[in-house]
């Protein structure tokens, strides 16, 4: 692609996520909706609900342990994949 | 019961039985296909099924996974929407699943039919999920998960198809990475990936540089998936390259699963006025969607190669599903939502015609198709249905989304996209007809082809029945879908759309 | 008879699509089956709108829904009275013209016959769909139907002009069509419906101008196929086809169906009093004298027979158009009455042409000379076909002539009355000659055969030569026309 | 978590990514990416995303560094840019 | 109040930096491998964004070991959701890189070369 | 990598080094509830000792101790062990992937029963990760040639 126009592609998006940031919560700030509504869940009700103390495994493997399973399936599909591609018989 | 395990066995059975069959396909190659075959089978009972009750019930089916409530675990909706989508999914899929031990013609290939089998269950997994799926997040991983078995599988074509595979993926990945991105935004302005959750939440923060920017790049992700105009520089070479048997699923499926997140994305997860009142989104989209449309049809009749101009065609047919979502009311979306599941038969019956002369004849180049009529009736009267579709011709179904869409584009005063979309419907008919005109019109030299004159009772266009039965299968639905077009509507997609296109 | 069942209009429908069914069927191996189901099928089609007559001439109209389209819209088939009209000469001359085809297909021996009869009767079936669609989307469906079955039957020769004028037709009709699915938009849009209701569809408080800009995209969409002037170049050069294609096309089913539809959009979708007030009617009306004048000065200058016919189809075609577009009931009435009986006396004209051509392989009119006494019962056809363009007497081209000076004297535009009258003198000065160097003159480079073609094609010429005769004095006589246009003006003046 | 520890982090991991860019040797721009994925694990352990970190040191720093390289030993490490 | 409202921004706008340099690496660099350490950092730097939102001042490891004291408190751990999600995406960072290396080394074996212009002029001939 | 490395320290580093990445890999496989850590991160180190197997001494090495087809077989096993663990509940009227619906086997009750389910996707996804991250190296560092792995051959890659 031509150098200038990524470039230009390249600015634009910059100059957007940049003018997104200025809405953002601030950095680690308690406060932010991405700790409020749906994750104080995970982590109070973690031990009682999985007797899992790692709040990230128990999300990973049970709250969205539906999204995990797909995570190994990507997994074994670039297993599939890789192999399917490269590998040849002996005698091909 | 059983049956309300429907939402997640349609994405469960044939994962599961893609690890089966790539086990299986170790010891025993000939019980691949029965395999394949049976799941596919049982996915469009599903679908079916699914979509029945949806209409019985009317109202959507909800299924968690997982047994958490919603915004905490992964739900499974569905709806008029995706069960129609659904459904047209499965039963192509089903047919193409079928078609594709015919169209591996390849020695190289035959030799990877249980890998193959493996990635063609995955790819379906992925499609089907992304279609079911109530959860942003998911909906990435499934949306990966179609991608990868996809630019495998589309490796393993003709040559040069390794590079166009490896753009493919390059552009794939910056797509899903642009989702990924939106998806954050949304994340941090709202905390929920539910997609029920957020179109709750949102409409508090519209006026929130981070939902906008969000949602900038949740359509620019999605976009690139389905092959819209300016970032649809990998499609051409990638579907046109693929092996012919796979070309039948992805393309008429993968892009029109874009365009079904499309419509998700801006009218159930954001509210329908997001996108029309409170910022130009459709107006953009259709300024874009024209230029698109008008480009991908010039481009179109500059093709020699079948495929290729099929290519092309997709991303016009896209710019059509753009226009009628941008029109943003009644007909427009009605158009949309049905130009979805026609545009999937439509598509899947000119790229198997594609597949099947290019495995007889080795070449997709036009010059193929000469004097085909003469050996090739059936495959020629799909070819002649397909473009007639496409063309708009009334008994079939392609002729009636464009009228929806014509009446949505009117009554929303578009008129710029209107007249693109005339002109690029004239320029499918040049297109067509000059194919068709090449197929029954001229005469084709001697030893073109490789078919050989056994004529016997039960064998048309000496092709087997794995090839025909799918090849009719698809003509007969777009003509079946035409003819039943105002009952599918009545039933089904007027209750698909969003509450404020209800009216 | 009991006429009362809306399932005729259906049969009527039904018959030419099964019959191309057989016909592809049986086609390949067995043509003395094929050309039965031909002939079986045009005689079963043509009794069944026959049957429809009576029930139409009573004032009914047979209504049927064939599939639901969603916003309050049909398929449907509605048998009125100008339907009528078009039905009854599209199926009348279709057995006339099948028994004159298998003459001429097997006098030639032309290849793909199969495909030749199936694409045939489709297009019949679009004619007849056409005929009597009851909204402006079936029209469209059948309209769509009748365009592509006859394009195979354009480049049935398949040399290169052949696919040639077979893609210039296809793009001139398929553009049209374009035209007409925007404008049925915009006409759904603003009235809310699309069935024809006699005096128009649309309030006066609409817009004018988009009124205006709807009708220029009908009269474009349509026009095409009824070949009004700056936009009829496909016509001539479709004459590379076979003669019964010609006839076919001139005279039955595919130039006839564009008439129809403009006449339907002008009187069913707009209305007449709609199309004073738009004050379009004047301009459409000189615009389409300059075809009429047009058309038959170009005329003068073709040698080709064919081609010669197909300029005086356009400047027939136009008249009739103008005839409806002056509004007043005479020449309303002369409209519908010439539409119909152009029909019998043009096919008379080109099945005469291609029964030279097959007898002696001449197309041009200079190689004609003496040709009269060769084949007199042709040539005797043949007069009283153009005689009958011309407007003499004893042919039924004179009624319908008379009807629209008639009409177009008591309007003001009387200068339409000095169109009719010009048309007709140019009308006999391109057609004279041929008669008389046909009759007149001694052949050249010695006689060549003597005598008159097969059977199968000299009887359908002298039918269709008798009924532009009888047509003359019984003008009410077996199909009722007469009649039937009377009814027509009095529902669209409602009165 | 430490803001300056953070701020410095922060700056060697665009340093690594923009050199990986720029280096004109493929397997140094692949060491040099692999040191980027081990800053990147940094920072995600200073913000407390250890599982995370971990699997990023597991997967980036470890298994995606050893694809590169196989696929280098493969193919080329001469480039143009 | 200019510092700290830098230093609430600045992760972010690191990540934008990072999201900038993959994404022009991705798309000027005419060698295949080069695009791929492109997709890499802009995969890497999406994660890192998704982390940030995760962050929390004053809080600790989303492990919650202190059984017999009162229910935990969401304030006092970090949020855990970003992580899990972003366990999914390195995972997908992984095998995209997988099968991006595969087809480049077929892609090395088929034309002699990872550069996309001389691989374009390969397949013209 | 794939010659044979005549390297004393790293072949003796090496084969120091592999059980007691395995045995690191287990561990964090079974500590992955409690601590960070998981199949997912056991499976790449249990990955990496093979390709470090791989690596220090030659490919053969590390394709005597994890033949083809037992990789094939690995790799799915483990994404249908997760999906089995998944459809278990199934038939105990659970939804899809609902462990609690294990205590109808296991013993402990819901809760316990989840902690189990977890145990046991985990264990499916190291075996998988395991699998697959070994087969795509050893794939990638041979370029599929398994068998002849040394010089690089002319002839196409396919017969096409």
């Amino acid at each position: 692609m031509n150098r200038t126009v990524a470039f230009f592609v390249t600015m634009l998006t910059g100059l957007l996520l940049i003018y997104s940031t200025l809405d953002f919560p601030p950095w680690g700030s308690p406060n932010q909706p991405g700790s409020l509504h749906v994750s104080p869940r995970y982590i109070e009700k973690t031990l009682e609900e999985t007797k899992v103390p790692n709040a990230v495994t128990s999300v990973l493997a049970d709250y969205r342990g539906y999204d995990t399973m797909f995570e190994t399936s990507v997994i074994f599909t670039a297993g599939v994949a890789v192999m399917m591609l490269l590998r040849r018989k002996k005698d091909g | 019961m059983i049956t309300q395990h429907f939402p997640a066995l349609i994405v469960v059975l044939p994962l599961m039985v893609s690890f089966i069959v790539f086990v299986v396909g170790i010891f025993r190659v000939r019980w691949c296909l029965p395999l394949v075959l049976t799941t596919l089978g049982l996915c469009v009972y599903f679908s079916v099924d699914m979509l029945y009750r949806v209409i019985t019930e009317g109202s959507p089916i909800h299924y968690r996974l997982g047994g958490w409530e919603p915004p905490w675990g992964i739900e499974y909706v569905v709806d008029y929407l995706n069960g129609f989508v659904l459904v047209g999914i499965s039963v192509i899929s089903f047919f193409a699943g079928m078609y594709l031990k015919e169209s591996i013609r390849d020695e190289a290939l035959k030799s990877k039919m249980p890998q193959f089998y493996t990635l063609f269950l995955l790819q379906v997994t992925g499609l089907l999920g992304i279609t079911v799926t109530g959860d942003v997040f998911n909906l990435y991983v499934l949306l990966e998960i179609a991608s990868f078995s996809a630019y495998a599988i589309i490796a393993m074509g003709s040559r040069g198809a390794d590079f166009a595979a490896f753009r493919y993926m390059i552009f794939g990945t910056m797509g899903a990475c642009a989702y990924l991105l939106g998806v954050g935004y949304l994340y941090i302005a709202t905390g929920s990936l539910n997609m029920g959750d957020l179109s709750m939440l949102l409409p508090k923060l519209y006026s929130s540089k981070t939902i906008i920017v969000g949602f900038v790049f949740l359509l620019s992700g999605i976009g690139i998936k389905m092959g819209m105009f300016p970032v649809h520089t990998w499609l051409p070479d990638s579907y046109s390259l693929a092996p012919p048997g796979v070309s039948v699923l992805l393309a008429p499926l993968f892009t029109k699963v874009g365009a079904y997140v499309l419509i998700r994305v801006m009218f159930t997860i954001f509210h329908p006025s997001f996108s029309t009142d409170i910022y130009p989104v459709t107006d953009t989209l259709s300024f874009i969607a024209s230029i698109g449309v008008l480009f991908a049809s010039v481009l179109a009749l500059a093709q020699r190669d079948v495929r290729r101009m099929l290519c092309y065609l997709i991303v016009a047919e896209m710019g059509y599903i753009v226009f009628g979502v941008a029109s943003a009311n009644h007909y427009g979306l009605i158009g949309a939502i049905f130009h979805i599941v026609n545009d999937m038969f439509m598509m899947a019956s000119l790229f198997i015609v594609a597949g099947v002369v290019f495995n007889e004849t080795g070449t997709s180049d036009m010059d193929g198709f000469k004097g085909l009529h003469r050996k090739m009736p059936v495959t020629s009267f799909v070819l002649l249905i397909g473009a007639f579709s496409i063309v708009g011709v009334p008994p079939t179904c392609g002729f009636f989304s464009k009228w929806y869409l014509v009446l949505g584009m009117i009554e929303a005063g578009r008129y710029f996209s209107l007249t693109v979309l005339l002109i690029s419907s004239l320029i499918n008919a040049v297109l067509f007809f000059r194919l068709i005109e090449i197929t029954y019109f001229e005469v084709k030299e001697e030893g073109a082809y490789k078919i050989g004159e056994k004529n016997t009772p039960f064998s048309f266009d000496n092709l087997s029945l794995y090839s025909l039965i799918p090849m009719v299968f698809y003509a007969s639905m777009v003509i079946l879908l035409g003819i039943l077009s105002g009952t599918i509507v009545e039933h089904i997609i007027i209750y698909a759309l969003p509450q404020a296109f209800k009216g | 008879m009991e006429t009362e069942s809306p399932f005729l209009p259906v049969l009527t429908l039904i018959i030419p699509s099964f019959v191309s069914l057989l016909i592809l069927f049986t086609g390949k191996r067995r043509p003395n089956l094929r050309e039965f189901w031909t002939l079986a099928g045009s005689f079963a089609m043509f009794f069944s709108v026959w049957s429809m007559l009576d029930s139409v001439l009573k004032g009914r109209s047979l209504e049927y829904h064939l599939a639901f389209i969603y916003p309050d819209l049909s398929f449907s088939l509605k048998v009125d009275v100008f339907g009528m009209i078009f039905a009854l000469l599209s199926s009348f001359l279709w057995m006339v013209v099948s028994v004159y085809s298998i003459g001429y297909m097997r006098g030639l021996n032309e290849q793909n016959q199969t495909r030749f009869f199936f694409c045939f009767a489709i297009a019949i079936l679009g004619a007849a769909g056409v005929a009597l669609s009851g909204n402006l989307i079936t029209l469209y469906m059948f309209y769509e139907i009748l365009t592509l079955s006859t394009y195979p039957l354009v480049s049935h020769k398949e040399n290169r002009e052949a696919i040639k004028a077979g893609r210039k037709y296809l793009v001139y009709l398929i553009g049209s069509s374009v035209f007409i699915l925007l404008a049925m938009g915009i006409t759904y849009h603003l009235a809310g419906t699309l069935d024809f209701v006699p005096g128009g569809l649309f309030d006066r408080g609409d817009n004018n101008g988009v009124l205006r800009f709807l009708f220029l995209l009908f009269v474009i969409g349509f026009g095409v196929k009824a070949g009004i002037m700056p936009i009829h170049e496909w016509l001539p050069s479709a004459m590379v086809a076979p003669t019964p294609v010609s006839a076919l096309l001139h005279a039955v089913a595919v130039v006839k169906a564009g008439v129809f539809c403009v006449l339907r959009v002008i009187l069913y979708v707009f209305g007449p009093e709609m199309v004073v007030n738009l004050g379009i009617w004047f301009f459409f009306a000189f615009f389409v004298s300059l075809t009429v004048i047009f058309a038959n000065i170009i005329a003068i200058n073709q040698d080709n027979l064919k081609r010669r016919l197909a300029f005086s189809t356009i400047n027939n075609l136009a008249i009739i158009i103008l005839g409806a577009t002056l509004l007043t009931p005479d020449a309303m009435k002369g409209a519908y009455l010439h539409m119909f009986f152009h029909g019998f006396m043009k096919i008379t004209l080109f099945m005469c042409a291609g029964a030279i051509y097959v007898k002696t392989h001449k197309e041009l009119i200079s190689e004609m000379e003496g040709i009269g006494r060769q084949m007199p019962i042709t040539m005797a056809a043949f007069t009283v076909g153009a005689l009958g363009l011309f407007g003499i007497p004893p042919v039924c081209g004179f009624i319908s002539k008379w009807y629209l000076c008639m009409g177009a004297a008591k309007t003001e535009g009387i200068i339409f009355l000095l169109v009719f009258l010009l048309s007709a003198l140019l009308d006999g000065v391109y057609f004279i000659p041929i008669i008389y160097s046909a009759f007149f003159k001694e052949v050249k480079g010695g006689r060549s055969i003597k005598g008159e073609a097969d059977l199968s094609i000299v009887i359908p010429i002298v039918t269709t030569g008798v009924f532009s005769l009888l047509l003359t004095f019984f003008p009410d006589f077996f199909f009722r026309v007469y009649t039937l246009s009377d009814m027509a003006v009095k529902i669209v003046r409602g009165g | 978590m430490i803001q300056e520890l953070n701020f410095i982090i922060l700056l060697f991991a665009v340093i690594t990514a923009f050199s990986a860019l720029k280096v004109k040797d493929l397997l140094s721009s692949i060491v040099l990416l692999s040191a980027f994925s081990f800053f990147m694990c940094l920072i995600w352990t200073e913000m407390g995303a250890v599982d995370v970190a971990f699997t990023e040191a597991a997967v980036g720093a470890g298994v995606s560094t050893a694809f590169f390289m196989a696929a280098l030993y493969n193919t080329t490490r001469r480039t143009k840019d | 109040m200019m510092m700290d409202f830098i230093l609430a921004k600045f992760n972010y706008w690191v990540y934008v930096v990072l999201i900038m340099i993959g994404f022009y690496g991705m798309m000027t660099k005419k060698n295949l491998m080069k695009k791929l350490i492109g997709m890499n950092i802009f995969q890497w730097s999406i994660i890192l964004f998704y982390i940030s939102i995760g962050s929390k001042k004053n809080a600790t490891l989303p492990i919650i070991m202190d059984i017999h004291s009162h229910a935990p408190s969401a304030a006092d751990y970090i949020n855990p959701l970003p992580h899990v999600l972003m366990l999914t995406a390195i995972v997908v960072g992984v095998a995209t890189t997988g099968i991006a290396l595969t087809l480049l080394v077929l892609i090395y074996k088929r034309y002699g070369t990872i550069e996309e212009d001389e691989v374009i002029e390969a397949l013209k001939k | 990598m794939v010659r044979d490395v005549e390297d004393v320290i790293i072949k003796t580093i090496a084969r120091i080094m592999v059980p007691i990445m395995q045995v690191y890999s287990l561990y964090v496989y079974v500590h992955g509830h409690i601590s960070p850590g998981g199949g997912f991160q056991g499976g790449c180190i249990m990955a990496a000792s093979f390709i470090l197997l791989a690596v220090a001494f030659n490919l053969g090495e590390a394709k005597r101790r994890l033949k083809e087809k037992a990789i094939a077989v690995f790799c799915s096993l483990g994404v249908f062990i997760y999906a089995w663990t998944g459809v278990v509940p199934l038939f105990f009227g659970g939804n899809f992937l609902d462990y609690s619906k294990w205590s109808h086997i296991l013993p402990g009750g819901e809760v316990m029963a989840r902690y189990y389910g977890m145990a046991f996707i985990e264990l499916g996804v190291q075996i998988a990760v395991m699998a697959v991250m070994v087969s795509i190296f050893l794939d990638l560092v041979t370029a599929g040639r398994h068998e002849e792995v040394l010089g690089k051959d002319d002839d196409g890659f396919y017969s096409r």
